[in-house]
């Protein structure tokens, strides 16, 4: 018997040393990681998908699950995810979200508030600021939060409000950023779920309870993603 | 059911001129090099033939993450833009157009092409002989005589571009009123689950675009010209 | 005005090597087997296969040339007002009858548009199918409007592969008369690539001879139908051709034609009574052998008017059961005669006698 | 072998109505002018138009018969064994001139295969063009290769839409007696479109005369070339027909013809040897009246035996200055001859006059 | 630079699989279906071709939410499928296989329809003079005379079937070794920043897409037949 993790994009590097680390306290598990999109993979998950594991990259989509019944208990929060100003020319770390109103800031990539929760949030921080209304002709919305830290990274956004989790892996690790307040947004809590189908895999159950060890939480400190 | 939200109809808006504007230049394009390509085959023709087809290899987001380092503004093509004082074409409808013509372009390039290549020497020698000079004879022989090719170059192209949206996703930004199209609005909506919203973009999509399709192949089918 | 063509083209198992000048005057006939080159001829003047190395131009009777192509320069074809019908049927599938009639039309200037829609239309029979689509057409059908088109065009030069190949006799009789004062008085030279030698008498006023891609030679009508052994009349048998001048035409409509020695009496044709052999001192009439008789004796009282003393030269018996007598006038010159060998017994023909050859005038010149 | 047909098939502007039983031995000759419905008419009986309404049934000669198209069945084409060629070339583009040629014959059972690839490579002069792309092919030469095609497919019946249009008369001369033995030796039946007198003479059996979408007349070709008004010889000038019967070949080589009054002499052709003709007791002669001269009393001594002596009914002159005299002869049967108003005047040549007339025996039958 | 991962070589293989294997089936079902299109027009035909082309019209992603939508197990077809005891086609290389057939369908179709009505009646006529059955004629005809078209057909189909993966990554789940294609792969390779991986499996792609077009094109120009 094996097990199929799933998750989201944003938690890719993460998830991938996690998978490692567990790998190697349980050699013998057979473990495959997709990674997709929260939203996709929700649907996927609501249309059959021999998914095991799903770690979103928000709370509601699992909560989803459990209400539909697809789950075989709650969401766990696991991982809360941190929005940074990062720029792939400016020295993003002397910024604050009050510069960019600056001319010399034509364009700000984020992640779609529809379908990304980085993006929501940080349409919240922003709105909170009162800054929206003042930046929202500047923004490009990527699908999720690593299209817009593309195309930060390509400068063709020159400054991008992106995942802590991705500013701290290469390639764009080295450039400075610039934290987001977290009390300016709702928490970016991510949760997982066990699928229905996995309830009598004891893999799955195994590898839950590994997430709650302080290895796993050192590996998502590492990744930006504080619990 | 189809009342539509301000950033529907926006969208809706953005979608048709992007499609529009994309087939036309499509054709506009697409003609001379297919033409150019329908001639007796050289290796060069059939390098380029080759070239033509590869926009398609690519999976859309990848070729619209490429097309956002040529195009942005280190690439080769936005930094030239750029130094010569225009602004380079990320994130801005121009840009999404561009890569729906490089993208939609073997739609376009291949059913031209072997429609000229059928159409064969006579119908042009014979209107030269009356009189027809080369634009002429462009208008009155050759385009009635592949109209078919051309149907199918024009259908095959809009409808490509009106569906397509991983390119113009990564390459415009999605910006409302600018970039943001019909598709990336109903990928939004499947992906935050909100699949009511899909349905119901999608159905207008469907309709509209059967509609089309059914009078562009009805009235194609008027003019068809019977074959011996 | 003349034509200069040189060109030399080679394919596969076939070369075209023309250097040629043509009068373009009349209709000019180009006659030669499936295969020769005619087709390719006309193409490389019509500018439609601009083989390299090829020079084709044209000389106005003012002595201008206008070069259509040659090493550095090449006239596109729809600057040469050109009329041509292809071999093959080539309407365009688009358009309906009227539209490829008035194609070239409405691209002619028109001060030059001197056939019109209706003179076409009227000739060609074609009235009721001017509306149709094309593929509505009978081969005979879409031939006609073809050849309505290229005159539509009211061109220059008119280039014609087979016009007529795919009609009945008397559409083809309506038609070539038309073609003729096309030719002549509204001053249109014709190109005619032609398999049948009745047109080839009925139109041309020089015939152009193709062998294997080459001009064998170029001919005058009269010329070619004098040769007794012109591949024009393969198929009728043996003939003889007599040297004389033409005289004038006399009270009962016939015209004299002879010399001291003999003299023969003809009906007038366009050929006969054309400004250039009145000049000429000497012509020619071919008479086919299976068109003379023989007597003994001159004959009076009877309807054939036209009989020579002679003398015979040889007799010859080919298969089929015919007997050609070869005789002399008394000019010196040959006369084939075909009769049944009974008639032959008849007689009691033989080497040297004399007799009279009775030609009946109708088969002079024709 | 017969072939039944009946059709009624209406467009636009044509209506094509038949209901025919054709003899189905030797060439039929299908003549009408262009659009009268010949295309058509060979295309619903190939089954290529399978037109609603029509029954086309092929009839043995041991009285067998197959039902090709009728309102209940309908056998493919493909297993009709028909060989065609189109009115347009129609070879296929992407084979071969050798691939085109054997086509159909590699469909055809072994035993069929009469005619062979190099029977039909020879006889019509294709042998250097077999390994050419069709492309590159004159006209005639893709017509041949088209009737080739249609020969190797060694058919039960063979429908040629006028195969020989764009071929020169050597070339046609080489043809056209081969496909006569195709018909008559080998037994395919042929049903043969053209507008070429000489065809129908030299190949038919019999004619079908189409005007207009009808069927006018279904005529042994003998019948044919005699009525004086036959449609053949629109351009030949006026005929007469004499009734009478053949006698036998005398030692000179030549066949009598007439009754108690009036005897010509003929050479014996296929047609005046036929057996059917034989057996009949009255058959019938077309003269063109060019091909008869006037005397005023019998000629002794001249090649031309056949001298009938007659009486001028009336003298008419049509245009073109030649005058036509129509005589009796004794037994009352009209002949008509043209000579010159020269001829007229000098012969004194009045209504009512006793006459001969002198019937060249070259001009009998042809 | 091009050792590739033990996923990238799975990948390759299913890549290609499914490229062959949709292409296959796309001309097996394209041929009939156009040669019924390109007889004369009714409007039964003008609307099922319209409804050929609307797969274009839809994003990819959403295209196969909508195939997860009905060949999964609560999906109409899917469900039928399990209660005759087979499994549902989501997320199975069959599943990917059809809807990458529905997806390129059109891309198949069009060109083909086309080729079919410019080819008119006389060859098709000719040969069944000639004594060749339908299937022969199609063999030895047809398909010949036609062959432009199928290129077009096949090329446009696999190019796009290989540089597809909204609808395989929706309805597939990127399951390695069954649904996960190269497209896939590479998309992932970006979506993870891992652009040296993403430029090196472009690459590789690009330049397998170039030569196989780059061979299919030059032995078609071999066999093309000329015309008038
Ligand atoms: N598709 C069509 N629709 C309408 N009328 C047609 C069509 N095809 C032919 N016709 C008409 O039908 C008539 C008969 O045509 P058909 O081709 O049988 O003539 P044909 O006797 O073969 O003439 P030709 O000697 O010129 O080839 C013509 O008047 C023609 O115009
Ligand atoms: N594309 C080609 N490639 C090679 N040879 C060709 C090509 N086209 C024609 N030919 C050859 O050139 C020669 C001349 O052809 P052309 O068409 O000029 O003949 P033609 O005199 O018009 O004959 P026809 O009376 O049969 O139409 C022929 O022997 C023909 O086979
Ligand atoms: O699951 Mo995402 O791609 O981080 O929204
Ligand atoms: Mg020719
Ligand atoms: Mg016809």
């Amino acid at each position: 018997q094996n097990l199929t993790v799933v998750a989201a994009a944003s938690v890719r590097h993460a998830m991938q040393d996690i998978v490692a680390s567990y790998q190697q306290q349980f050699p013998d598990d057979a473990i495959r990681i997709i990674f997709g999109a929260s939203g996709g993979l929700t649907t996927q998950i609501i249309n059959g998908a021999p998914f095991d594991l799903f770690f979103s990259a928000d709370t509601a989509l699992p909560q989803r699950l459990y209400d539909e019944g697809l789950t075989t208990g709650k969401p766990v929060v696991y991982a809360e995810g941190r929005l940074v100003l990062w720029s792939a020319d400016l020295d993003a770390s002397t910024l604050t979200l009050h510069d960019l109103t600056s001319p010399n800031i034509r364009r700000i990539a984020m992640a779609q508030p529809r379908t990304a929760p980085y993006g929501q949030r940080a349409q919240e921080a922003l709105t909170n600021l009162g800054l929206w209304d003042v930046v929202e002709e500047k923004i490009v919305f990527g699908e999720n939060i690593s299209q817009a830290a593309r195309m930060a990274e390509a400068g063709a956004a020159e400054i991008g409000l992106i995942a802590l989790s991705l500013a701290v892996v290469p390639p764009l690790n080295d450039q400075p950023f610039q934290l987001i307040d977290r009390d300016l947004h709702a928490p970016l809590t991510q949760a997982f779920v066990i699928t229905r189908r996995a309830a009598s895999n004891p893999i799955a159950h195994r590898f839950a309870d590994f997430i709650g060890t302080p290895e796993v939480t050192a590996i998502l400190r590492q990744h930006g993603l504080h619990s | 059911m189809l009342s539509l939200s301000a950033a529907e109809w926006q969208a809706i808006g953005v979608t048709l001129k992007l499609c529009l504007y994309s087939t036309l230049i499509l054709l506009v394009i697409a003609t001379p090099l297919a033409w150019w390509l329908a001639q007796r085959r050289t290796k060069v023709r059939i390098i380029v033939q080759a070239l033509v087809a590869l926009p398609l290899v690519l999976p859309p987001t990848v070729l619209g993450f490429y097309l956002l380092l040529v195009l942005g503004p280190r690439g080769a093509i936005g930094s030239t833009l750029e130094s010569i004082g225009l602004t380079h074409l990320a994130f801005s409808f121009t840009g999404i157009l561009v890569a729906s013509v490089i993208y939609s372009l073997p739609f376009a390039v291949q059913p031209l092409q072997e429609a000229f290549r059928q159409l064969g020497q006579r119908p042009t020698e014979v209107a030269a002989m009356l009189g027809a000079g080369p634009i002429d004879r462009f208008i009155t022989v050759i385009l009635p005589l592949t109209r078919g090719g051309f149907i199918i170059a024009a259908t095959l192209s809009f409808a490509h571009t009106l569906g397509e949206f991983g390119v113009i996703l990564m390459l415009g930004g999605s910006i409302p009123g600018e970039t943001q199209v019909l598709s990336v609005l109903i990928y939004d909506h499947v992906e935050s689950l909100n699949y009511a919203a899909a349905h119901r973009l999608s159905l207008l999509m469907l309709a509209f675009s059967f509609l089309t399709l059914f009078v562009v192949y009805s009235v194609n089918r008027r003019f068809e010209v019977s074959k011996l | 005005m003349k034509l200069h063509v040189h060109t030399h083209l080679t394919r596969a198992n076939f070369t075209l090597a023309v250097d040629c000048t043509l009068p373009l005057s009349g209709v000019t006939a180009l006659f030669g087997r499936s295969g020769c080159g005619k087709t390719t001829l006309l193409r490389i003047i019509s500018g439609l296969d601009p083989a390299a190395n090829s020079r084709v131009a044209i000389e106005q009777t003012s002595g201008d040339i206008t070069v259509w192509q040659d090493s550095r320069q090449f006239v596109p074809l729809h600057r040469r007002r050109i009329g041509m019908v292809f071999q093959e049927p080539s309407l365009l599938p688009h358009l309906s009858v009227r539209e490829n009639l008035l194609f070239g039309f409405r691209r002619t200037p028109e001060a030059e548009r001197h056939v019109t829609f209706d003179d076409a239309v009227n000739l060609l029979g074609i009235t009721e199918l001017v509306d149709r689509p094309v593929h509505a057409l009978s081969g005979g059908q879409a031939q006609r409007v073809s050849l309505g088109r290229a005159l539509l065009r009211n061109p220059q030069l008119l280039l014609l592969d087979e016009p007529l190949s795919a009609l009945d006799t008397q559409t083809k009789r309506e038609i070539m008369p038309f073609l003729s004062r096309l030719a002549n008085d509204v001053d249109i030279p014709i190109i005619l690539v032609t398999h049948a030698a009745e047109e080839v008498e009925q139109l041309a006023d020089r015939v152009v001879f193709m062998h294997q891609g080459d001009i064998e030679r170029i001919e005058s009508l009269a010329d070619a139908i004098l040769r007794p052994d012109s591949p024009l009349f393969i198929d009728r048998g043996a003939a003889s051709v007599l040297y004389g001048e033409l005289g004038a035409v006399n009270a009962h409509g016939l015209q004299s034609f002879g010399n001291r020695d003999i003299q023969l009496w003809l009906q007038p044709t366009g050929v006969t009574q054309s400004p250039a052999l009145q000049k000429q001192q000497k012509t020619r009439l071919r008479i086919m052998a299976r068109d003379v008789s023989l007597a003994l004796n001159p004959i009076p009282d009877v309807s054939i008017q036209n009989q020579l003393p002679a003398t015979i030269d040889r007799i010859d018996s080919p298969e089929g059961g015919r007997v050609v007598v070869v005789c002399h006038l008394q000019d010196g010159q040959v006369i084939l005669a075909e009769i049944s060998p009974w008639a032959k017994a008849q007689l009691n023909l033989h080497v040297g006698q004399s007799i009279v050859v009775l030609v009946k005038a109708v088969a002079l010149l024709n």
